[in-house]
């Protein structure tokens, strides 16, 4: 599956000349970018670069913003957020957004399913079973890797096909992060078109099909994971590394 | 800040003094002083939302306190009315030091929770006094004389005293803000952490806002016995507080002379339309509040402030919310 | 207090020096309503008063007399600032001659100031405060329909003659109800009952329960709502919740109104017993001027304080006419006291030196609702206090214009 | 030993279960307060006016339509929350993401004008409304007569505070509520429809502020002025029990009313101004109220 598309890359988002402000600040300046489907694609760049800003934006959660948001061939800039997510988008946030009103289990089933083809919440608990065992608690009572994998797991309930997730690995245990990486391997083995925002170049390296640096809110530059080892150099420089 | 409009320069100074000293041969001088009372009032509420973003909802305590005290002084001790005045005022700021004292280490709506409720328990403590009255108010407080020389029984010359007195309270205001005082209020009022970080006091200079605010909003009660000749629970009352809100809100928040035409609106409509709507009195109140916040945020000097800066052109900044 | 009185006159001499003896300033009489129109007061008072002094206006015929007429007409939303500040505006600026009704004791106070000091004329019915005709009595105020002491006192008096010897009050913690309270305590003792206790309670109150079962406890036989508008109203319905009239106690009003009546229902207000100084069902005079006021004032009965307003309106221009004169305030008071009222609702009556106006008073007991004939028909006579006997003997008021 | 500060305890006990009545009120009114502050962020100083609209609503019911009580305890609170709904559409929706000052100051508005124009058509007065048939009488409990009205008011409110927390904090509907009230704008970015939920939430605040006058009406004087009585002490409960704290809202309601009960039967002059000084002791000891969390 994952072969044929490979081989006739069908575009799945592409974002065009997109412009957002918080307030009076303006944060992105024309960011363009592409996402295939089923492709895994990282964005890279130092802090304050844009890149969860980009990912808010695409949501519909900055100010004011401008250009154009393709999702599945349908411009999505003028739509409210919750009418963006039901077009079968997934997003982990940054702060990971665990409800400290809900219970574990309640903000699992907190969001609303937006296609067919979603994880049951068998599967889930059959694949964190952390999450089972404190399905009672306080859902910020969680320790931060199981909050972090609660993040995750709710998207997977709903059937979004795009998943964007923000600086999952940030703050984890090595052996958490090697888990959230087998799960974004076999999310992309499903089929999955994934938006990865990452600090860790070394998680997200292995991941991703291609990688968008990001700069003064704008793309810098693409780096195809072939060409990566031959560009180095020039990402070093970019991210200061 | 918002004070390139009728910021104080002395070619407006004078434009302003002279429309203000013209007042009595337009209309009725009471009015003129009343709007002139409440405009000082809601001046100096303003020193603290405006500058200091502090919204207290019991500022009327200090009006009312003040007023009870120069009325008593005035009729019941016979003191001169200069004395009268600066009692009225010194107990409102003293009450202000009380105030101030417990409720400034509360933030935004507790902060205003708190002021209310310690309006109300005065209010409760003004009913039950045996000096004010209850209800029915201290009623015919001589108005007395100045230095024993100008008789102030007559209503323009009242006039020109009242104006010289709430140019002496926005004076003391001018000074304030644009001491370094003022420049430490408004640092505040964008981030009270960061000020606390650089090693200031915020509890203190908070404080001493609250009792300068107090003591103005005094003097302004204080002044307003003068005009009316009585001091009653109505000057108490925590509607007196919302209005002061609505006249500083409708006037334009944090610009200095805002707040004077915010009180010159209300109360020239509560008196002018008071024998022209009769009952709709309030409707046209409760309209004018949900059209200053829905519409005119900056209020009336505000709007006017945000028009001169259109027309000149200097787009600096501040366009982008409202388009 | 006499160097105030004497600046009054100076300034009321001033003003008269300007304009020409004996006539009507500026050609016309104007005749300023000053009430409440939106908040608690309204009801008593409110339009229903500026109806009343419209038809006593049109009901005189000033132009058969010469006369050209106007009635103005404001509301001073309970706040004696505001009271005080439509008073020097309509004096100052709009040539108004009289002030009628203004009911709210501070704002009569503060407006009695205004009208001494530019020497016009206050005729109050709204407004209850016996200080008016007491302590703070003027040459240019008259007061003319009821006062907290003679309420008290009539209701206090019939009620203790009736067999209701034992009382419990229910009093506004505010100065109107706590004379109220005095007046009619002193009144109960004088005449053998006795006070079993007395509850002093917040203004504006909502919930009266625990105080109406603190009176019940009393065993009291008579419980004296010594509060007004809202108050009275919340405590008679909730009295009627628990029973207070079934267990045998009475309630009494010392300060109701027909308006608070139909307010209440007659369900919940049966039993009531209540002194008012008028009632439209009394004389056909009274039907006939009742019917007009309802159909104007969608479907409301005019109160005491509202007909006062007719009955001041027409004792007044009839004395303006007679005198060809409405500026000098003081002069017209002084004729109008000189003069024995006669009207169609009020009868015949009298002004005394202090400003009072004297005519009968009735207690009346709330119909039970088989009783009732029809809208309106709240009322029946209990006793009828006679006019020498209504009002607090001019002695004991305290005015200066009394000579002892 | 029967004698508390002198006064019976059978007595204080007739007081105590009063108190409970009047809590209910507060109850009922500080929820609706309570969750529109925790959704909307704004505080609702229409709610008086709302709760002044349900009791005429009731009356206007049976007046001129024929509505008896109980068809109105179900439309009224319907009605009531249509009304709200068409404010939160047409007025408060613009005015979110401003300071809480706004807020509080355009609700004051809107209370002005609805109180205005009740006082335009129906005056001040007030209006008939008996206690319905059925619930006339009441219950000699040997300290005290208890008319059956009161007894209902407590079942009611009780039962409607009680339904309206489990709601919140049981259902799915719930689930969604309280994470929009924690975080609007990623809860709509997971596909829920957040402005939708903010609009019943008004509704339902508003809704039991009107379900609480028609309970209302039988007892209090039906008048333009009723809800400005009574708001700032449901203000004051509000704070007292934590702004946005449904519980708490419930909790110090019911409390306030047996605390407030007390000065009542001690010294009646001060029950009114008792609240303030709860208010004030607590915002200083709890500056969160109660039961909440500094925000």
């Amino acid at each position: 599956m994952s072969r044929r598309i490979e081989h006739t890359p069908v575009e799945y988002l592409r974002v065009t000349d997109l412009h957002a402000f918080y307030g009076e600040s303006h944060v992105l300046h024309g960011m363009d970018f592409v996402v295939n489907q089923g492709e895994c694609v990282s964005l890279l760049g130092r802090n304050g670069a844009g890149r969860t800003t980009t990912m808010r934006a695409i949501l519909g959660l900055t100010g004011r913003r401008s250009g154009s948001i393709m999702l599945d061939g349908k411009d999505v800039i003028r739509l409210p957020p919750h009418r963006i997510a039901r077009l079968g988008v997934g997003y982990c946030p940054e702060e990971r957004g665990i409800y400290s009103s809900l219970s574990c289990e309640e903000n699992l089933l907190l969001l609303p399913k937006v296609a067919s083809g979603g994880m049951s919440v068998e599967e889930i608990y059959a694949m964190f079973p952390n999450l089972k065992e404190r399905r009672h608690s306080q859902g910020t009572r969680l320790s931060g890797g199981e909050q972090q994998m609660l993040a995750m797991a709710r998207i997977l309930r709903t059937g979004a096909r795009l998943l964007l997730l923000d600086e999952i690995s940030e703050g984890l245990a090595p052996v958490i992060v090697e888990k959230l990486g087998e799960i974004i391997r076999d999310l992309k083995a499903k089929g999955y078109t994934i938006l990865l925002v990452e600090q860790n170049f070394r998680f997200a390296a292995p991941l991703a099909d291609r990688m968008y640096v990001v700069e003064h809110g704008r793309v810098a530059t693409e780096i195809e994971r072939r060409d990566l080892p031959s560009k180095m150099g020039l990402l070093r420089d970019y991210l200061g590394v | 800040m918002t004070e390139t409009f009728l910021t104080i320069n002395r070619v407006r100074i004078v434009v302003l003094l002279a429309l203000a000293m013209a007042v009595p041969f337009v209309t009725y001088p009471v009015l003129g002083m009343t709007v002139l009372c409440f405009g000082l009032f809601a001046c100096s509420f303003n020193l603290l939302l405006g500058y200091t973003g502090l919204l207290s909802f019991g500022h009327a305590t200090f009006l009312g306190t003040a007023a009870y005290v120069t009325a008593h002084a005035l009729k019941a001790w016979e003191l001169p009315t200069l004395p009268s005045l600066a009692l009225g005022a010194g107990a409102a700021a003293l009450l202000g030091a009380v105030f101030g004292l417990i409720a400034i280490r509360r933030h935004g709506i507790y902060f205003a929770m708190v002021t209310l409720a310690l309006a109300q328990m005065m209010f409760f403590v003004f009913l039950k006094a045996p000096f004010t009255g209850g209800e029915d108010g201290l009623q015919g407080v001589p108005r007395g004389s100045l230095f024993g020389l100008i008789d102030l029984s007559d209503d323009t010359t009242l006039y020109y005293v009242v104006l010289a007195i709430v140019v002496f309270g926005l004076w003391v205001i001018h000074r304030a803000i644009h001491s370094p005082f003022g420049e430490v209020l408004k640092a505040i009022r964008e981030n009270e952490a960061r000020v606390t970080s650089l090693g200031y006091d915020v509890a203190r200079y908070k404080l001493l806002a609250f009792v300068l605010s107090a003591g103005l909003a005094g003097l302004a009660g204080a002044t307003k016995v003068l005009v009316f000749k009585f001091a009653t629970l109505a000057d108490v009352h925590w509607h007196v507080s919302g209005e002061v809100v609505l006249m500083t809100l409708l006037g334009g928040v944090g610009t200095v002379i805002g707040p004077m035409l915010g009180a010159g609106v209300v109360v020239v409509l509560q008196n002018e339309l008071a024998d022209k709507v009769g009952s709709f009195v309030t409707i046209i109140i409760g309209v004018i509040f949900i059209l200053c916040v829905l519409i005119f945020r900056r209020g009336i000097a505000g709007e006017l402030n945000e028009l001169r800066r259109r027309v000149l052109g200097d787009a600096r900044s501040g366009s982008a919310d409202g388009g | 207090m006499l160097k105030g009185s004497s600046i009054g006159l100076c300034v009321g001499a001033l003003l008269s020096l300007g304009t020409a003896h004996a006539e009507i300033t500026d050609g016309v009489v104007r005749i300023g309503v000053l009430n409440d129109q939106s908040g608690i007061y309204a009801g008593l008072s409110g339009p229903g008063s500026i109806w009343a002094a419209k038809k006593a206006v049109e009901d005189f015929q000033p132009e058969k007399h010469g006369l050209k007429v106007e009635v103005v007409a404001a509301d001073h939303q309970n706040k004696p600032d505001i009271g005080s500040s439509i008073a020097r505006k309509w004096i100052d600026v709009d040539k108004v001659d009289m002030i009628v009704d203004v009911p709210t004791s501070s704002v009569i106070l503060a407006v009695n100031q205004v009208v001494q000091e530019k020497n016009k004329v206050m005729i109050v019915s709204g407004g209850g405060t016996a200080d008016l005709t007491g302590t703070a009595c003027t040459p240019n105020s008259i007061h003319w329909t009821y006062d907290t002491w003679a309420l008290a006192n009539a209701t206090g008096k019939a009620v203790v003659k009736t067999g209701g010897d034992s009382w419990y009050f229910l009093t506004a913690d505010y100065a109107f109800g706590q004379a109220l309270e005095r007046d009619t305590e002193a009144v109960v003792l004088k005449n053998g009952g006795k006070v079993l206790g007395k509850i002093r309670h917040p203004f504006p109150g909502t919930d009266f329960s625990s105080f109406l079962l603190q009176a019940q406890a009393s065993k009291a036989k008579v419980i004296g709502l010594a509060n007004a508008g809202g108050d009275t109203i919340n405590a008679i319905k909730q009295a009627a919740e628990f029973g207070i009239t079934q267990g045998g106690q009475n309630l009494a009003g010392l300060l109701v109104f027909i308006s608070d009546v139909q307010a209440l229902g007659l369900n919940a207000a049966q039993g009531l017993i209540l002194t008012e100084a008028w009632y439209w069902d009394m004389t056909d005079e009274n039907r006939k001027f009742a019917q007009a006021f309802t159909a104007a004032n969608r479907g409301a009965f005019p109160t005491s304080a509202q007909a006062g307003v007719y009955s001041a309106v027409t004792h007044y221009l009839k004395t303006v006419a007679t005198l060809k004169e409405d500026g000098d305030g003081a002069k017209v008071v002084a004729a109008m006291k000189a003069t024995p009222t006669d009207d169609p609702l009020f009868g015949k009556g009298t002004i005394r030196a202090d400003g009072r106006k004297i005519h009968p008073l009735y207690l009346f007991e709330v119909k039970k609702p088989s009783e009732s004939k029809g809208p309106g028909d709240f009322y029946k006579l209990r006793a009828t206090i006679p006019a020498e006997e209504a009002f607090r003997p001019l002695e004991d008021g305290g005015c200066p214009l009394v000579k002892k | 030993m029967t004698e508390i500060f002198g006064f019976p305890i059978q007595a204080l006990m007739g007081q105590l279960v009063l108190g409970l009545v009047n809590g209910s009120f507060y109850a009922m009114l500080s929820i609706g307060l309570s969750v529109i502050f925790g959704m909307l962020n704004i505080i609702n100083f229409a709610h008086g006016a709302f709760y002044m609209i349900g009791a005429f609503l009731a009356w206007m019911g049976l007046y001129y339509w024929g509505i008896s009580y109980w068809w109105s305890l179900i439309l009224v609170p319907l009605a009531v929350a249509l009304i709200g709904i068409a404010v939160e559409r047409t007025l408060l929706q613009w005015i979110y993401k401003l300071d809480h000052l706004y807020g509080l100051l355009l609700t004051f508005g809107i209370a002005l004008v609805i109180e205005g124009m009740f006082r335009h058509w129906f005056g001040v007065a007030g209006q008939p409304f008996d206690v319905p048939e059925g619930l006339t009488g009441g219950f000699n409990l040997g300290f005290m007569f208890l008319p059956k009205y009161r007894a209902w008011v407590i079942v009611a409110s009780l039962t409607v505070c009680v339904g309206t927390w489990f709601i919140i904090e049981k259902t799915r509907l719930g689930s969604y509520l309280r994470a929009a009230t924690e975080n609007p704008k990623l809860t709509q970015a997971f596909g829920i429809n957040v402005p939708i939920m903010v609009m019943l939430i008004y509704g339902l605040g508003v809704g039991l502020a009107g379900f609480a006058g028609v309970l209302a009406a039988p007892v209090l004087q039906v008048s333009p002025l009723m809800g400005s009585n009574m708001i700032i002490v449901v203000f004051a409960v509000v704070v007292i029990g934590g702004m946005g704290s449904i519980v708490g809202s419930i909790a110090t309601g019911l409390m306030l009313g047996i605390v407030e009960a007390i000065p009542k039967v001690l010294y009646p002059e001060i029950s009114s101004t008792m609240v303030f000084i709860i208010m004030a002791i607590v915002l200083l000891l709890r500056p969160a109220g109660l039961f909440g969390k500094e925000r």
